[in-house]
């Protein structure tokens, strides 16, 4: 029912063209115009200037055919945006929720990913939304981009019309991580879409506990081989003892499955000493059985 | 220099106190302008040492020599002082302080006290963010935009540098109620509105944006600083509040205050240009009359800065709406200067071609800047590369060429003596290629998709990040022999008399340097600023 | 006679005041952030505004009102009194200028100390389990009127100092343009109090 | 310094401004205990723009001012209105 190859990017491209084409036209008009008259009324080739105090007509001129070269790019660059905000009804809806320093994809049928897959030829509409700060959802190839705000909804949507994997970056400042925010979109047939859909959705209880860290994004803070990044690793702290920061004061406390639990449920109410407070509260986010799951993991690495 | 009679030179006055303190206390304008001049130039050349650390950075894929922390702090800090407390003081508080009187034929300006008083703040300002990088959870990591929510949670020194800013933007509003104040009541006599010199019109355009913006900037920081101490909620969507209000808040002044840069440049080398075509300047009303068009649409289009942030569609079309119509006085006094080498008598010296250089790449950074406002296209290049092109277009090439311009045309004023124009001119050439091999590219990259603000990139950005950063080595070099010719030239350059280029303006009627009280005796105005020739 | 001084002695009274005007346009700017997010909040949550304009103490509202008022009518007639050469009676109405300010803090120390002892403060548990539309209004009326607050402080300072000048007859009846301008600033404070009253403590 | 003195108010205006001020602030609280809804709230900064404006004119000496000032205010209000406006149009319009 769509158009052609990548038909809202190719709106795009073609304000692009449009501004840009005048641009370089009015670019060289006043560059060669100046070069021009720098030759010709060099001192040595005309030694008695003139005084031109100025031109109605000129000015009229110079005002009126911008201003309407403005309103046409004003108006290309309107209606290419129009159709970027009116999402198909029957475009495919897919959850974003962005975090520190990752995405998370979750289709209808509940199943989330770190990639964003999507069978060729059907719109997409993306809801987004994210955990903690801004972040900004950009895929280059389909020329869209959208601010993931927290605490608010925002779309894009776009179709996918040609297979392959296409870069998708975070584009607003995040963090230290804010550079490897980065993932893919898989455009792929629907044959093989409808597998991989399928195929997760009957897997999706049965995911191992690094596989829900790493769809939550917690790897992009820790590490389970005990190095430190952004927040603790996780290796071999169960159990320990460390201290933490509880309103501003500094306690002591051993590492246990009831504060694992509160460190991912309220992570504000103890803070590991030594890291910023900024760890996304997973309340809502982790059901139980993927908490305990994830004690678990935590506990057996030694 | 010539007789024994000669007036002696506002460097030789002291007054009250001596030494050091004759500077630092001094309520002399052309003390100030230079005090102005010497900090701005100090932070600046820290802000560019931080670019060239960031290109190197960036010549690979992976890290190359420092983590992304601390790349993070320095894209951070050289934005900061870039903006702050270079381009925004740059051409009004240094320059301005040191040539409004001078232009207008007035003994100093309005409020000699509170001048000082605001560079107290400035240098307040300056060193209250230089100590924010050094203590505390060490430099913040915002990027000049200092977005919530991640600028409260950050764990770096946000609050102290955003209270530096904070002084900045009070120093910034003193200087803008001190020009507009100057400008109205201290003209020389006969000197109507119509015959002001331009750069005084660009001033006194600029002096009302300081004044209506910055404190909207003050209440901004005020308020993220509070947030980050008592944690009021008004950004933070747990609370209630909602991140979209700051963007507003911040952008009223931001947008603005890329007016506050432009404007002063554009004043100045319409001072240039006449005085080297040996001509009248063309269509003297239009170019005045645009300096206050963009500074009052400049109040309208803050919104642009945010088309992917989630505002509301009908916002968007506004502001998108609204931009397009902020190009339109920017190219009346493209065409206008252009139209002013007509049938000149051209010279081509230094300063006229940093000035012609000016218009070129302002050209390039507020043309791309129409692909900006469009809807549909900001939405891919928001972000990317491509804005950090179209910045650097505007403020290196437009606001800071137009300043390298200025600081040759006026250099004999302010210091009398002349820099070597073989020199210059080579160091010119250099500038000029070094900038395009660095910034060019940007714009390529941007198409590509490359974001802004990244530490580390995939391989096929690898050739365009390359490039311009050999671009950087360059521009380096080419700054360097430009300083070391204006440097050189203050402690042995030939003395270079009172009018060295045959200007018509004002301060040209005094000695070189001038006087402490600069005229000797108040000039009387009797016509437009830019007679030549005939008439 | 040192160089510097000479262009500070002679003044100029028509840019003195445009200066201070001038001046007032940033502070009005400056509470025109605060309006604008008061606004954009308040058509969020305009019931969990009123709901919280209820509880603020009305009858200690309109007391500081009227003491603001007050003070603006001293303060313009001291103006009008130093031009007549009757600095004593200035210097009188000045004082109460600042003693009705002072009055004005010692009410508004009541106000927030009583919230604050219902645990009614930025970030407090009790507000942040009221939710979010009370704790945004009263983040604001913490904010606004705290920073008025600073401001009223500030004005008694300025008219402090415009006292001890006009003891020592450094202002009198031939110059007296910092008194007026110190009178412009106090003005302007009690203009945005006029609107911060109706805006906090009537809307309910 | 001779023009200066030509500004001095008489003392009863100075007076009357402020009774009005007060039986304002008297009025914009009564108003305020009828409970008129939407329409209080538009009543009550209708009378604040009312004191306000009080209170430029006269204890502010605009009413004596030249043209400049004036024009310079109108100009802050104007800025000051068009900063509100076009913020709503993005709080208002939000989806
Ligand atoms: C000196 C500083 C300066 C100047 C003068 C400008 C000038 C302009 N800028 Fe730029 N801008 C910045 C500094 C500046 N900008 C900065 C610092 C940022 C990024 C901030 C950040 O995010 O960190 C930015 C970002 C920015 C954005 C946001 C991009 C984004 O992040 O999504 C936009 C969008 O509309 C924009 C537009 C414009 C426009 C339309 C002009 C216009 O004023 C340009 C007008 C000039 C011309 C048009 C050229 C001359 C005219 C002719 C030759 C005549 C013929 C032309 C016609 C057909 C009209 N700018
Ligand atoms: C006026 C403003 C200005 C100027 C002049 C510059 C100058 C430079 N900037 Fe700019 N830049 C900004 C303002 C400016 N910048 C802003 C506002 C940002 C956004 C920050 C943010 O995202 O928050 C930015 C961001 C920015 C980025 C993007 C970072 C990112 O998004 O990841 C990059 C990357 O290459 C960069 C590079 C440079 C370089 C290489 C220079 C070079 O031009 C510097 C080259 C100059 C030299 C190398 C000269 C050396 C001189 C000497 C040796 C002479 C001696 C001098 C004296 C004696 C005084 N800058
Ligand atoms: C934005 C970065 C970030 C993300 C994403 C993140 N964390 Fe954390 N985490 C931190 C930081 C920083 C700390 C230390 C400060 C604190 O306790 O709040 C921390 C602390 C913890 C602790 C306590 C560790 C200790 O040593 O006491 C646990 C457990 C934890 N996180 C689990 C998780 C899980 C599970 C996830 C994913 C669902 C996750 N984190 C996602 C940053 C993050
Ligand atoms: Cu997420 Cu940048
Ligand atoms: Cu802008």
């Amino acid at each position: 029912m769509f158009m052609k190859f990548l038909y809202k990017s190719a709106s795009v491209d073609n304000v692009m063209f449009f501004i840009v084409g005048i641009s370089v036209f009015m670019l060289v008009l006043v560059t060669s115009l100046m070069i021009f008259f720098l030759i010709r009324y060099r001192r040595k080739k005309n030694p008695d200037a003139e005084n031109i105090e100025g031109n109605l007509m000129l000015e009229i001129i110079w005002t009126v055919i911008p201003t309407i070269l403005v309103l046409a790019m004003f108006y290309y660059g309107w209606i290419g945006f129009r159709i970027m905000r009116n999402p198909p009804k029957d475009a495919m809806l897919v959850k974003v929720t962005a975090r520190m320093w990752s995405w998370s994809f979750m289709y209808e049928n509940g199943q989330k990913s770190g990639e964003l897959n999507v069978p060729l030829n059907r719109p997409v509409k993306l809801i987004i939304n994210s955990e903690d700060v801004l972040h900004s959802l950009f895929i280059p190839a389909f020329r869209i981009k959208e601010d993931a705000v927290p605490g608010m909804e925002t779309y894009l949507w776009f179709l996918p019309d040609k297979t392959g994997t296409y870069d998708l970056f975070c584009t607003e400042y995040c963090g230290s991580g804010h550079h490897s925010m980065i993932s893919k979109v898989i455009v792929m047939a629907q044959e093989d879409f409808s597998k991989w859909y399928g195929e997760k959705e009957g897997a999706g209880k049965a995911q191992d506990s690094l596989k829900i860290m790493e769809n939550n994004g917690c790897l992009g803070c820790h590490t389970v081989d005990g190095t430190k990044r952004v927040g603790p690793g996780f290796k071999g702290i169960f159990g320990k003892e460390a201290e933490v920061i509880t309103n501003g004061r500094e306690r002591k406390i051993v590492i246990d499955k009831e504060y694992l639990r509160r460190s991912m449920l309220d992570p504000g109410a103890d803070v590991v000493k030594g890291f910023p407070d900024i760890m996304p509260s997973q309340k809502g986010i982790l059901k139980d059985e993927e908490i305990n799951a994830i004690i678990e993991y935590i506990k057996k690495l030694k | 220099m010539t007789t024994g009679d000669r007036e002696k030179s506002f460097y030789e006055t002291q007054g009250r106190h001596t030494g050091i303190l004759s500077w630092v206390l001094s309520t002399d304008h052309k003390r100030i302008g230079i005090l102005y001049l010497t900090a701005m130039f100090s932070f600046f050349f820290v802000a560019v040492i931080l670019g060239v650390l960031m290109r190197l950075e960036l010549i690979a894929p992976g890290r190359t020599i420092m983590s992304a922390t601390t790349y993070n702090a320095i894209f951070t800090v050289h934005g900061v002082i870039m903006i702050f407390l270079f381009i925004i003081p740059g051409i009004p508080s240094g320059l301005g302080n040191f040539l409004l009187p001078l232009l207008i034929g007035a003994r100093d300006v309005a409020f000699p006290r509170i001048n000082l008083m605001s560079w107290w703040f400035y240098i307040t300002g300056a060193i209250v963010i230089l100590v924010s990088l050094f203590t505390g959870g060490g430099p913040p990591d915002t990027g000049w935009t200092f977005y919530v929510p991640y600028s409260i949670k950050t764990g770096t020194n946000v609050t102290l540098a955003v209270f530096g800013v904070f002084l900045l933007g009070i120093s910034s509003t003193l200087t803008g109620i001190n020009f507009v104040t100057t400008i109205h009541r201290l003209r020389a006599p006969g000197m109507k509105w119509f015959r002001m010199p331009l750069f005084v019109w660009s001033l006194y355009a600029t002096g009302w944006v300081q004044i209506l913006a910055t404190p909207v900037l003050g209440l901004t920081l005020l308020l993220l600083m509070s947030e980050r101490l008592f944690g009021f909620g008004l950004f933070d969507p747990a609370k209630g509040g909602d991140p979209l209000l700051f963007e507003h808040l911040f952008w009223i002044y931001s947008h603005p205050a890329v007016y506050i840069m432009i404007l002063p440049a554009m004043g100045a080398v319409t001072e240039i240009i006449p005085v080297f075509a040996r001509r009248t300047i063309f269509g003297y009303k239009a170019i005045a009359f645009s300096s206050l068009a963009i500074a009052s649409a400049g109040y309208l289009v803050w919104g642009h800065h945010m088309f992917t942030s989630g505002m509301s569609d009908i916002a968007r079309m506004v502001f998108s709406f609204l931009t397009f119509i902020v190009a339109i006085p920017s190219g009346i006094k493209v065409f206008n200067w252009v139209a002013s080498l007509y049938k000149g008598s051209i010279e081509l010296v230094s300063p006229l071609l940093f000035t012609i250089s000016f218009i070129f790449l302002f050209s390039i950074g507020g043309l791309t800047g129409l692909v900006n406002g469009a809807l549909a296209t900001n939405i891919f290049v928001h972000g990317t590369y491509f804005i950090v092109a179209h910045f650097h277009y505007t403020m290196f090439g437009g606001t800071a060429f137009a300043f390298f311009a200025a600081l040759h045309y006026w250099f004999p004023k302010i210091t009398g003596r002349m820099y070597r124009e073989a020199l210059a001119k080579r160091a010119w050439v250099i500038l000029f290629t070094g900038f395009n091999v660095l910034y060019f590219p940007m714009f390529i990259l941007g198409l590509e998709g490359m974001p802004r603000r990244y530490y580390d990139y995939l391989p096929r950005f690898q050739t365009g990040h390359f490039i311009s950063t050999i671009g950087s080595w360059i521009l380096a070099t080419g700054l360097a022999i430009m300083f070391y010719n204006l440097i050189r030239s203050i402690f042995k350059g030939e003395a270079a008399g009172s009018n060295p280029w045959g200007g018509t303006t004002l301060e040209w009627t005094t000695s070189s340097p001038p006087p402490r009280e600069n005229f000797k005796e108040i000039p009387v105005v009797t016509g437009g600023p830019y007679r030549f020739g005939k008439d | 006679m040192n160089k510097d001084n000479i262009l500070e002695e002679k003044e100029d009274y028509e840019g003195s005041k445009m200066g201070m005007w001038l001046f007032l346009f940033t502070e009005l700017l400056l509470f025109t952030g605060l309006f604008l997010l008061y606004s954009a909040f308040r058509s969020r949550y305009s019931d969990e505004f009123h709901t919280g304009a209820a509880e603020l103490n009305k009858t200690m509202g309109t007391l500081n009102t009227v003491l603001l008022l007050t003070s603006s009518l001293t303060m313009a007639l001291s103006i009008n009194v130093i031009k007549k050469g009757q600095k004593k009676l200035s210097v009188l109405l000045q004082g109460l200028t600042v003693s009705l300010g002072l009055l004005f803090l010692v009410d508004k120390y009541f106000e927030w100390s009583e919230k604050i002892r219902h645990g009614i403060y930025p970030n407090s548990a009790e507000l942040l389990q009221r939710g979010k539309g009370e704790t945004i209004f009263y983040g604001l009326y913490y904010l606004m009127t705290g920073l008025h607050g600073l401001h009223v402080i500030a004005g008694i300072i300025l008219i402090s100092i415009m006292i001890i000048m006009t003891i020592n007859e450094r202002i009198h009846r031939e110059k007296f343009v910092k008194l007026e301008n110190a009178g412009l600033y106090w003005h302007l404070v009690d203009v945005v109090w006029v609107f911060l009253f109706p805006v906090f403590y009537l809307i309910s | 310094m001779n023009d200066n003195n030509k500004s001095i108010t008489g003392y009863r205006i100075y007076f009357i401004v402020w009774i009005c001020l007060l039986i304002l602030t008297a009025t914009t609280v009564a108003i305020s205990n009828l409970k008129l809804g939407k329409y209080g709230a538009l009543i009550s900064l209708f009378i604040a723009s009312i004191k306000a404006s009080l209170i430029l004119l006269f204890f502010m000496h605009l009413k004596y001012e030249g043209f400049l000032i004036k024009a310079m205010l109108l100009l802050t209000i104007m800025t000051i209105a068009i900063i509100v406006g076009l913020t709503f149009s993005d709080v208002w319009y939000r989806h």
